[in-house]
């Protein structure tokens, strides 16, 4: 188990109700991650629909989680 | 240079910090909220972005377009929070020695950033529904 | 509207006159005089126009811009007389729904201007010498 | 014969040595006068890379002038 900080923008802070929270977790990358919180808390955007950062940079879904890392998981983008 | 501000936006001094006695051309891209989209009338925008991500993406866009171009010099910010129809969301500004090349970027900056960058928006519809842009999945009633 | 303007351009009043609640995307030219022609060292520039004819035509212009991209407005003004390094010769300003149709039309306004627009311009350089651009004719000792 | 009212702008301004004159000629087309007034005048740009204007409109080189025409010579333009 790991320990990660979560940031939620947009539709994902909406439906998670908070803008971020400390949690352990077993997943080892962003997409296994998602996957978990999305059936916890009902996220409707399927993974393939989301791109992650760690530490505030890109980073592919099946990058390796570290402990400590700070997590977000980017909604389609839509500025201008 | 790419900034998230909180802050309306003041074009008139950003245009100021271009001034360069080799520029030719500057050209402007600026991204009011408008009262449609997609046919549904719209009565005001919601940006929200994720700051620090937004900032180093969109200031390798800016990177991407002095490299692609021959610019002088270009600027991008982008306004968050709630905005009311009319006024300012973005504000792109170039200059180059010819207009080519300052068209050329200006429009590759707007497009990669609303391409790349992490912000977000919501509209608030006249009927009193919400939607965030881009984020309605199959199935739902939300907008395409 | 196209206008010959022998006073300095006041870009933001004439932005302002193209706020409109259905625009989300406005696009500004501004052709501003510069240090350098050709590789020439440059001090000045004088604008001269063919005032009546510049304006219908100018105004012919913004309408063959209008009937091809979907544009809610678009103005341009071109300064005439003795113009300073930095000083702005011309402003084109468009408004559309989307930006595309703003870029083009832009673009479209300034390249049919400069190439039909009955306006001229004399540069000064630093060595005292002077020529009207485009006017030099082979075997003259002039700015190809 | 008959009587025009000629404006010069730019270079040719410059070449005439004035704005406008009022004169009599028999020239019928633009290009006959602006034929007649280089000849005179020693303007430099050869006829082929002047348009002309009658009564603050393009007309085609070969167009018919008419007395109390109002011409306009127009070199090679470049605003912006």
């Amino acid at each position: 188990m790991i320990t990660v900080n979560v940031q939620y923008f947009a539709i994902l802070r909406e439906q998670r109700g908070l803008a971020q929270e400390r949690l352990a977790t077993a997943a080892g990358t962003p997409e296994a991650l998602y996957g978990e919180l999305r059936a916890r808390h009902g996220f409707t955007l399927p993974a393939d629909r989301i791109r992650a950062a760690v530490n505030d940079e890109f980073v592919a879904s099946s990058a390796s989680l570290r402990d400590g890392d700070r997590v977000v998981f980017i909604p389609p983008v839509a500025g201008g | 240079m790419f900034k998230i501000s909180p802050e309306p936006i003041a074009p008139a001094a950003l245009q100021r910090t271009l001034a360069d006695a080799r520029a030719g051309a500057c050209v402007t891209f600026e991204g009011w909220v408008r009262n449609r989209n997609e046919g549904q009338p719209v009565l005001s925008l919601e940006y929200e972005a994720y700051a620090p991500l937004a900032e180093k993406e969109g200031g390798r866009i800016v990177a991407e377009a002095r490299e692609r171009f021959a610019l002088l010099s270009a600027v991008c910010v982008h306004r968050v929070g709630h905005l009311q129809l009319g006024e300012m969301a973005v504000w792109v500004g170039v200059t180059a020695e010819h207009r080519g090349a300052a068209f050329d970027a200006c429009r590759y900056i707007i497009d990669e950033a609303k391409a790349r960058v992490p912000i977000w928006k919501k509209e608030h519809y006249a009927s009193g529904a919400t939607a965030w842009i881009n984020c309605a999945v199959r199935g739902e009633h939300a907008i395409p």
